[in-house]
């Protein structure tokens, strides 16, 4: 694998806002998608950047994601492809959430151009509201650690970054954004531009930087975390199985469920205008609830709240990036991600789909094999 | 006061009094400033408050809804229902602390050219004081 | 003067007594309440119908999972209850249900409706860890005190509406020194007494607007004022709500769990506020920058619009908001302001028709110009 | 009924109204008028009682309909000449006079007004304001096409004049055009000629046209009218604004012995006029009886007195010079007072048009005694005429009010719908 | 499928071309995508620019049309047309104004010129969100119920009966006739008003196309113009269903109950009547007082409960003026006097009938806060003396008012109660007869208190609505451009229907969702600005259209 490599200015941050500034002035792109810290300083929010004095205070690697990056795309795109060059900077998870619904048709990447980082994670949106700088330091020394450190990102990250083995943007990471920025076995001085495709090539071309270094040292890096980090996802899930799966412990889980569906806003692949489980469908007549209580002496108000979190699984689980968005939208903290992170690993193993792997790999339900899932069969 | 600012007014101007009475202004030649962007609706009661809203904040620098005078409404009594939704708004917007000078209604009759010409003169001046839209500028909305 | 149903046990005892009585008698077919579930000390809204599961009710429990009235707008939405139930809610979740009846989102028919002197309840968050039962002694102390009980959310220290408003039998906690041996049931209806009948216990007169309440809800008021001062909406401008909803993730949580937005899909995410690319660039040119998913503004004002005139200040919307974003405190003032103009209170009575759908041939000339 | 062509006289409100029914309904509808607009006296009106609706908003809808309407064929500036035949099969003689512009070419951007030389009083506007020989009575008039008025017209009086045709960039202009004698055939006739109003100069005691600032009712409604000669500012002649108005009721009803029904409620709707422009001004009312009959009209009067006016009531009434200026005196059995005012607004009595009578012979349908067009039965017949199809409406049958008259109108539909064929 | 899209631009002679730089504009728009074609013409509306428009349609197979020229109110309806004539729909035409509200208005050419390619751009962005509306048609029933067999029921029957239409007239009681039947004589000709009325309940008899219900009453009323549905439960106990296509209420009026009004003395002293009564003692020939003797003295006093009713019932100076005839031809040497207010004797022929009548020695007293005491009338003079006048009988004269079952009808009819509690007409100066809801109409007193002669004439301008909108064969063409409303959408508030004035949405209970009828609504859109679920739009003018006009003015 071969790639560019860009001496660190100031910090990696700046280093590849120069980048996308150099970009934009080459007009390689008309403007930029990337968080940018809000007015208040409390947090970042995705802006579509065509002035470039804005990106004085983007920040392409945030310590936090209060909105999954595909969503912000899918916002502007969903309804037909843009005229204009968008650079669009996002975490892995965020790039593959794109290309899912790329499939779904809610994103348009014609003249997107995928722009993908390794990814420590990002902290829990409720630890970094409320005290960001200490959660800024504590987020950047994990940036930091990821020279030596193998358990980069640790403990502080969310429980869905910790497990995660999918947070390079390229194919050893079953990513496919258009170029990828390597920070690992970096030691701050460097960072890799790493092209995924030609088009990732041409830009580098046409911005003349040349891309036929080695970028060894950090795949090296890369692959040893990401076994580490598979190991990990594996102890995990062994625990989950035990303790969360069984209908008993499911109900245990969700039954702090307050039906406030921020878990389906949240999340990117969940598109629906309208959910299922929102709309007419679900409101019963007054009998029908009170039959049902009948039945087992009580039922709970709303009922249902595990049928939509199953529902949800169905509907989603097979395209779940496992970016966590949302167990960080839940106000009952119910480890959502994991769960979902759990059941997805299985029904994705079942057509070894990966989700957001590749624009190409058309989404497993949208086709069949003729010889294929017999086990299911009696 | 700015004088290179030239303000755009997004007027909401129901059929059947204030547009007449817009191109009886025309008819009769009187001048006023090119601010105005007429929208025609049928009713002042169809402008929803929350269009009046998105207008405001996509940048338009004041909002006109303008239509029959009271007990003149075409449809017997929207202009009453426009009225109310409008104050509501515009409370909500004081609470807000957001400049709800910027949105005005006004009852223009048919027959009242001149009452139109004064009616955009006069709001537009006011606009001029109050300059820009912010919202005009803003990334973060 | 009220009809007042004196018994000497614990409030909690008492109410719970109350809804055995009924269920057993048959009078109810079903106990819409709080219960503790699954349990681990989960507290959620149930609607029970045996006397074995009414165990696990816990009535007072200071906590709201969801509002009540939107639960109940859904189980009366396709019609009213076929037998009697008894709802056991508080005075917020009463009125958001009355408004919700006004917009023909439930019907009050067949409810028996408790509620009582609110004491307000705890952060959500707080409920995660279960740490709620071990503040609930101090919670009782307070209560009993008639002081604001510390920790409670913002909303609830500030609700000067915690006496109910239409409900047929009110608990009073406030103020009530010896709540843990006597309890005294308001039967505020007809109907409320009518249901009664029967259970033991003595029956006195007594009334419920009593010092207490009024020494309460001026401390209430008093908090309430000092809120709204602190955020200062009315110097928000621009800039102040950029910098208040900046954090904004769009989740859209308020609006699920507000009982008064009760749209199946709302309008701001409806297809009307989706757009070709090419709004967006035009946007994009002036701008220099857009902020995307675009319209969190517009959605915050948007809504006010259209909750300001019906919002009963119940707190939820604050409680799930995942970036902390103080909703509640912001609504609640505009929404004062809002009713004041057309001296409406939300929830008061179902008689008192919503001021949005009818008008005065002579009002607001004063935004004509 | 063998020929189901109708024929209108008269485009003012009532006529509108039943042409535009029966062309519902239809019937093709010869509508004749004697001006170049239609609208007849309501749109000189900038409100109406008792509602305060803006006259135009409330009328231009139907004139705009009644241009684009199918089976309607308007003839503006046009006289009925002879009328032959009975029910079913009138043959009508109209005479059309030339406009000498092209209606179809013109589009009403009012060009050829400028360069013209002549200017004469605009009868529209009650003379209070002045208009070319190629004019139209007001801005937004329909159809908004101008006409030439031969008698003032240089062109038509000697002079070789063709500015407005030389300003004309649509060719609309047609100096060619020659005055037209139309028969039409139809099988019934409406009559929808409406009132006018006495001139109060008949009677000295009103100091009418003696004093400057003592206006007609109608000439007071063009004043405050908002696209009449003042666009709406109430001045006196030397230019300030009233202090102290006298508005006086009954303005000729001895002289005509009845009671011209409107004029009570209009003469209050002025109040409203004048507390809108003049908030501080002195108002007056001098009425002998007050006739506000029906389910509305008494709110208005209750309305009216809350803005301050006061209510005087005289059996005999005139307006008097003062050292400076002038006065309204007043005689109420026996007492009496006088009043020193700067303007005197009159509502002079309701009449039937001048030419009423002529017409009546060429119809051959009857008229009372006062002139007005005399209905077959007071009673239950007050539509129909002597003359079987031939049918009144409006004030040409009898002083009334806008409702009345559009209620006749549709009736006289009725009537002649109820005929069948 | 690729929309073309074509500009015309009117030049308006000088009038859109002299302020507005026509060759700047074609500039800028023939410059934008997806414009396919923009020409300019002189003068569009004339014959020969009609023609260019129609051919350059056609030539080009254009599918969507911007015209910048005059004021819609001007030509919208002829480019329309022209537009069907070229083969494509007329809703897929947008006309923007760039002469009244442009090149009229701004002197400054530069920027008339820019506001112009504004509004231009403004059409472009809204015209390919338009949407194709086709004309609808709806089959009706031509018949009519009556309900109330009063003189202005009678008389509309009649005449849409002889307009060939099948009536079912509805009268409560076992009689038709209504207050007239009970009159001596009628004004001002003092002709009697028996044989009128007789002659008139004679025809609708005989009419074979009138159906009469006697003794029966109206129960329920479902539909809409050209569809109703009424039940009627008839003096047999019946209960049957009527289809007709419109409805006229001419359920006249009731007199005020003077026991409301104890100060009038009536029923607490003999010989104090209303006016009803004395025409009977005068139809019956006995103008007699208790004690069977005839009065010396009688005081006729107007405008009773006029006050309290607030307003005036236009007809009683004129019958209480009558009612001193009756008595002067009767009791010639009686001494008659008329306790007045104001009288209101509008209109040509009745200031004589009053001039007459106090030629025959009538006294005329206008006075105020009448009061009645045994064989006394006290009242107050205009200078506000007390003052009294002895009497041996009092007529009174009591206000006029809607008769009991009005409330009723307007809830059942969907129509509502205006001043004094009347129905309601659509408008009080051009729709006198109609109501809110189409279709349902009123005449006579149950719309305001009036006279015989207004009575009669309202009853045949119904008839002239009726015979003139609702004819046989032909099909309904209502508004097109009507509200609609997604059931996707639709919470089922119902904040629509309250606010709708023409009873143009219903409730979908099954769906929960409210549903428009397309023929009731007239498409204002007030429903769209209060649906607070989006769920509402009105056609050719949604929330989108507009939003993209908005956005591009605001470029």
């Amino acid at each position: 694998m071969k790639g560019a490599i860009l001496n660190v200015t100031e910090n990696i941050a700046k280093t590849i806002i120069n980048f996308l500034e150099k970009g934009l002035d080459k007009k390689c792109f008309d403007a930029v998608l990337i968080p940018i810290k809000v007015p208040a300083g409390d947090s970042f929010a995705w802006v579509l950047v065509q002035n470039k004095s804005l990106l004085k205070d983007a920040n392409p690697l945030p310590p936090v994601m209060p909105v999954q990056g595909a969503k912000a795309l899918s916002s502007i795109t969903k309804m037909g492809k843009t005229n204009r060059k968008i650079a669009a900077i996002m975490r892995p998870c965020e790039v593959r959430a794109a290309v899912e619904l790329s499939k779904l048709e809610q994103v348009n990447l014609e003249n997107i151009f995928l722009i993908s980082i390794d990814c420590p994670g990002v902290l829990p949106l409720k630890d970094y509201l409320g005290r960001p700088k200490e959660a800024m330091d504590k987020f950047n020394k994990i940036l930091h650690s990821a020279q030596n450190d193998i358990q980069w990102g640790n403990e502080s990250t969310r429980p869905a970054c910790q497990v995660c083995d999918k947070f390079i943007g390229t194919d050893i990471g079953f990513c496919q954004s258009n170029l990828h920025i390597g920070i690992l076995g970096t030691e701050d001085k460097i960072i890799f531009l790493i092209p995924n495709n030609e088009s990732g090539k041409s830009i580098l071309n046409e911005m003349d930087i040349e891309a036929e270094k080695s970028v060894d040292n950090w795949e090296k890096k890369a692959k040893e975390i990401i076994e580490v980090r598979k190991k990990k996802r594996k102890e995990v899930q062994e625990r989950l199985k035990s303790e969360v799966m069984g209908i008993d412990n499911l109900l245990d889980t969700f039954s702090k469920c307050i039906n406030c569906h921020n878990c389906r806003s949240a999340c990117p692949i969940c598109y629906c205008r309208q959910c299922y489980f929102e709309s007419e469908i679900m409101k019963l007549p007054s009998d029908d609830y009170l039959m049902r209580a009948d039945s087992k002496g009580a039922l709970r108000f709303l009922p249902d709240t595990l049928l939509f979190h199953l529902g949800r699984m169905t509907h989603m689980s097979l395209s779940c990036v496992g970016c966590g968005a949302c167990e960080d939208a839940c106000p009952m903290s119910i480890d959502v991600s994991q769960i979902f992170n759990f059941v997805a690993d299985n029904s994705q193993e079942l057509f070894n789909y990966v989700p957001g792997k590749s624009v190409e790999e058309s989404l497993p339900l949208k086709t069949y094999e003729e010889d294929e899932l017999h086990k299911v069969e009696i | 006061m700015n004088e290179k600012f030239a303000p755009k007014i997004v007027g909401f101007l129901c059929n059947w009094c204030s547009y007449a009475g817009a191109d009886l202004a025309g008819v009769s030649r009187l001048q006023m400033p090119p601010s105005l962007r007429t929208i025609r609706v049928m009713c002042s009661s169809r402008v929803n408050p929350l269009f009046i809203i998105r207008v405001f904040l996509i940048g338009a620098d004041g909002v006109l809804v303008a239509g029959c005078h009271p007990g003149d409404c075409h449809y017997q009594k929207g202009n009453y229902q426009a009225r109310r939704k409008f104050a509501i708004l515009k409370n909500i917007f004081e609470n807000l602390g957001l400049e709800s000078d910027r949105l005005r209604l006004s009852w223009i009759s048919a027959g009242e050219g001149p009452g139109f010409a004064k009616v955009i003169t006069e709001f537009t001046e006011k606009i001029k004081k109050l300059g820009p839209n912010p919202a005009k500028e803003e990334v973060f909305l | 003067m009220t009809k007042v149903l004196k018994t000497n046990k614990s409030v909690e005892e008492a109410v719970k007594e109350l809804l055995k009585f009924l269920l057993k008698s048959g009078k109810v077919k079903g106990v819409f309440t709080l219960r503790k579930i699954n349990g681990n000390g989960a507290v959620a809204y149930s609607l029970i119908t045996s006397l074995d599961m009414l165990k696990d009710a816990v009535p007072l429990f200071p906590l709201m999972p969801a509002n009540a009235g939107k639960l109940l707008s859904n189980l009366t939405l396709r019609g009213s209850v076929v037998d009697p139930v008894v709802a056991v809610v508080r005075p917020c979740e009463l009125r958001a249900f009355i408004e919700l009846v006004k917009r023909k989102q439930g019907s009050l028919e067949n409810l028996l409706l408790v509620s009582s002197t609110c004491a307000g309840v705890y952060p959500l968050e707080m409920a995660v860890n279960g740490d709620i039962d071990k503040k609930l002694s101090q919670y009782w102390d307070a209560t009993k005190r008639g002081e604001i009980v510390p920790d409670t959310r913002p909303t609830c220290m500030g609700c000067e509406h915690f006496l109910p408003y239409t409900a047929d039998i009110t608990v009073t906690l406030i103020g009530k020194k010896d709540i843990d041996n006597q309890c005294e049931i308001f039967l505020n209806t007809e109907k409320g007494q009518q249901f009664v009948d029967g259970i033991d216990g003595e029956f006195v007169e007594g009334k419920l607007e009593s010092e207490e309440v009024v020494s309460m809800r001026n401390k209430r008021k008093d908090e309430k004022k000092r809120l709204f001062d602190e955020i200062g909406i009315e110097k928000f401008g621009l800039k102040g709500l950029i910098e208040t909803f900046g954090k904004c993730i769009g989740c859209h949580g308020c609006s699920k769990v507000c009982p008064i937005c009760y749209c199946n899909l709302c309008y701001s995410d409806s297809k009307t506020y989706e757009h070709k690319p090419s709004v967006y660039e035009m946007q994009l040119k002036r701008r220099g920058g857009l902020r995307v998913p675009p319209d969190t503004i517009s959605y915050q004002i948007g809504r006010l619009t259209h909750v300001g005139i019906s919002c009963v200040g119940c707190g939820l919307c604050a409680d799930v908001c995942p970036a902390n974003i103080p909703i509640s405190t912001i609504f609640l003032k505009v929404g004062d302001s809002v009713q004041k103009m057309f001296d409406y209170l939300p929830g008061r009575d179902v008689e008192e028709q919503i001021p949005v759908t009818t008008f005065e041939t002579d009002e607001f000339v004063e935004v004509e110009d | 009924m063998d020929n189901r062509n109708i024929l209108v006289i008269g485009a003012g409100v009532a006529g509108i109204n039943a042409s535009l029914s029966l062309a519902d309904s239809g019937r093709k509808v010869y509508l004749v008028e004697q001006t170049s607009y239609t609208g007849g006296t309501v749109i000189k009106f900038e409100k109406v009682f008792s509602n305060l609706e803006c006259a135009t908003c409330m009328v231009a809808p139907k004139q705009q309909e009644l241009l684009t309407k199918e089976n309607i064929e308007l003839f503006t500036i046009t006289e009925v000449l002879k009328v032959e035949g009975s029910l079913g099969n009138f043959v009508v003689k109209v005479k059309k006079r030339a406009r000498y512009v092209d209606l179809k070419a013109c589009i009403g951007c009012s060009a050829c007004f400028e360069p013209c030389p002549v200017s004469v009083k605009n009868e529209f506007e009650e003379g209070l304001s002045e208009r070319k020989a190629i004019y139209i009575p007001c801005p937004g008039a329909l159809p908004n096409v101008p006409a030439i008025d031969t008698e003032n017209c240089v062109r038509f009086n000697g002079k070789d004049c063709k500015l407005c045709e030389e300003a004309c960039m649509f060719e609309a202009i047609d100096f060619e055009q020659k005055d037209e004698e139309i028969e039409l055939k139809v099988g019934a006739i409406v009559v929808a000629t409406g009132f006018s109003s006495l001139d109060p100069k008949e009677i000295p005691k009103y100091g009418y046209r003696k004093f400057s600032d003592v206006y007609s009712a109608l000439e007071f409604e063009r004043m405050f009218a908002s696209n009449g000669p003042t666009t709406g500012e109430i001045k006196l002649r030397n230019g300030e604004s009233p202090k102290s108005v006298a508005i006086v009721h009954c303005v000729g009803r001895e002289e005509k012995g009845y009671c011209s029904t409107i004029c009570c409620m209009n003469s209050l709707k002025f109040v409203h006029y004048l507390k809108e422009k003049l908030p501080d001004v002195k108002i007056s009312e001098f009425c002998s009886d007050l006739c506000i009959p029906g389910k509305s009209y008494e709110k208005f009067y209750e309305q009216t007195k809350t803005m301050g006016v006061d209510i005087i009531r005289f059996d005999d009434i005139a307006v008097k010079e003062e050292e400076k200026g002038m006065s309204v005196k007043y005689k109420i059995d026996d007492k009496g007072g006088s009043l020193p005012v700067d303007m005197v607004i009159l509502s002079p009595a309701l009449e039937p048009r001048k030419d009423a009578s002529k017409l009546a012979k060429i119809l051959g349908i009857s008229q009372d005694e006062h002139g007005f067009f005399a209905e077959k039965h007071s009673e239950i017949a007050s539509v129909e005429t002597s003359r079987e199809g031939i049918f009144i409406v409006g004030c040409a049958q009898d002083p009334k009010d806008i409702q009345d008259s559009v209620a006749q109108s549709e009736a006289a539909v009725g009537k002649i719908l109820s005929l069948g064929g | 499928m690729e929309e073309k899209i074509g500009v015309y631009v009117c030049e308006c002679g000088p009038n859109i071309a002299d302020n507005v730089d026509i060759d700047r504009v074609m500039k800028t728009i023939s410059s934008l995508p997806d414009v396919d074609v923009v020409e300019r013409h002189k003068l569009l509306c004339s014959e020969n620019g009609k023609k260019f428009l129609k051919e350059s349609i056609q030539k080009h197979g254009l599918t969507r049309i911007v015209v910048a020229a005059c004021s819609p109110k001007q030509h919208e309806v002829t480019f329309m047309k022209v537009c069907e004539e070229a083969g494509i729909n007329p809703y897929f035409f947008q006309l923007t104004n760039i002469r009244e509200q442009c090149a009229w208005i701004i002197t400054d050419k530069e920027l008339a010129t820019e506001r112009a390619i504004r509004y231009i751009r403004a059409a472009l962005r809204r015209i390919p969100f338009h949407k194709a509306l086709v004309k609808k048609e709806i089959e009706t029933n031509p018949d009519v119920l009556v309900i109330g067999g009063g003189i202005a029921g009678m008389e509309a029957s009649l005449l849409l009966a002889s307009g060939d239409r099948k009536i079912h007239l509805v009268e409560k009681t076992d009689v038709l006739g209504g207050k007239v039947k009970e009159l001596d004589k009628l004004l001002p000709r003092m002709e009697s008003s028996l044989d009128i009325i007789s002659q008139r309940i004679q025809e609708v008899k005989q009419s074979e196309d009138i159906k009469l219900y006697t003794n029966s009453e109206v129960e329920e009323v479902l539909g809409f113009l050209g569809n109703f549905v009424v039940k009627v439960k008839t003096g047999e106990n019946k209960e049957l269903e009527l289809r007709v296509g419109a409805i006229v209420v001419a359920t006249g009026f009731s007199m005020l109950n003077l026991k409301q009004l104890p100060r009038y003395g009536y029923g607490q002293y003999d010989n104090v009547y209303t006016a009803l009564e004395f025409e009977r003692m005068n139809i019956d020939g006995k103008i007699l007082r208790k004690d069977g003797k005839p009065p010396k003295s009688i005081g006729i006093i107007h405008c009773v409960g006029r006050e309290e009713r607030g307003y005036c019932s236009g007809v009683c100076c004129m019958y209480c003026l009558k009612f001193a005839n009756y008595i002067k031809s009767k009791l010639p040497d009686a001494n008659v006097t008329e306790f007045y207010q104001d009288l209101s004797i509008p209109g040509k022929a009745r200031q004589k009938f009053y001039e007459d009548t106090k030629a025959k020695g009538v006294n005329f007293i206008r006075s105020n806060e009448v009061e009645v005491m045994d064989k006394v009338i006290k009242y107050k003079t205009e200078e506000g003396e007390e003052k009294t006048s002895s009497v041996d009988m009092v007529i009174l004269a009591p206000a006029i008012e809607p008769s009991g079952d009005t409330a009723k009808l307007a809830e059942m009819l969907r129509i509502s109660q205006g001043d004094g509690g009347f129905f309601q007409e659509e408008h009080p100066k051009l729709a006198p007869v109609s109501t809110s809801m189409e279709g349902i109409f009123i005449a006579g007193c149950s719309q305001g208190p009036k006279n015989i002669p207004e009575s009669i004439v309202q009853a045949q301008a119904v008839a002239g609505r009726i015979l003139s909108s609702l004819i046989p064969g032909k099909k309904l063409e209502p508004e097109i451009k009507t509200s609609e409303i997604s059931e996707a959408l639709c919470i089922g508030c119902q904040t629509c229907l309250e606010v709708c004035t023409y009873g143009a949405i219903y409730f979908d209970e099954m769906k929960r969702v409210s549903v428009v009828n397309e023929v009731l609504c007239r498409g204002c859109g007030n429903c769209v600005g209060s649906c607070p679920s989006g769920a509402a739009s009105v056609k050719h003018s949604t929330t989108t259209q507009l939003h993209q006009e908005v956005v591009e003015a605001l470029r």
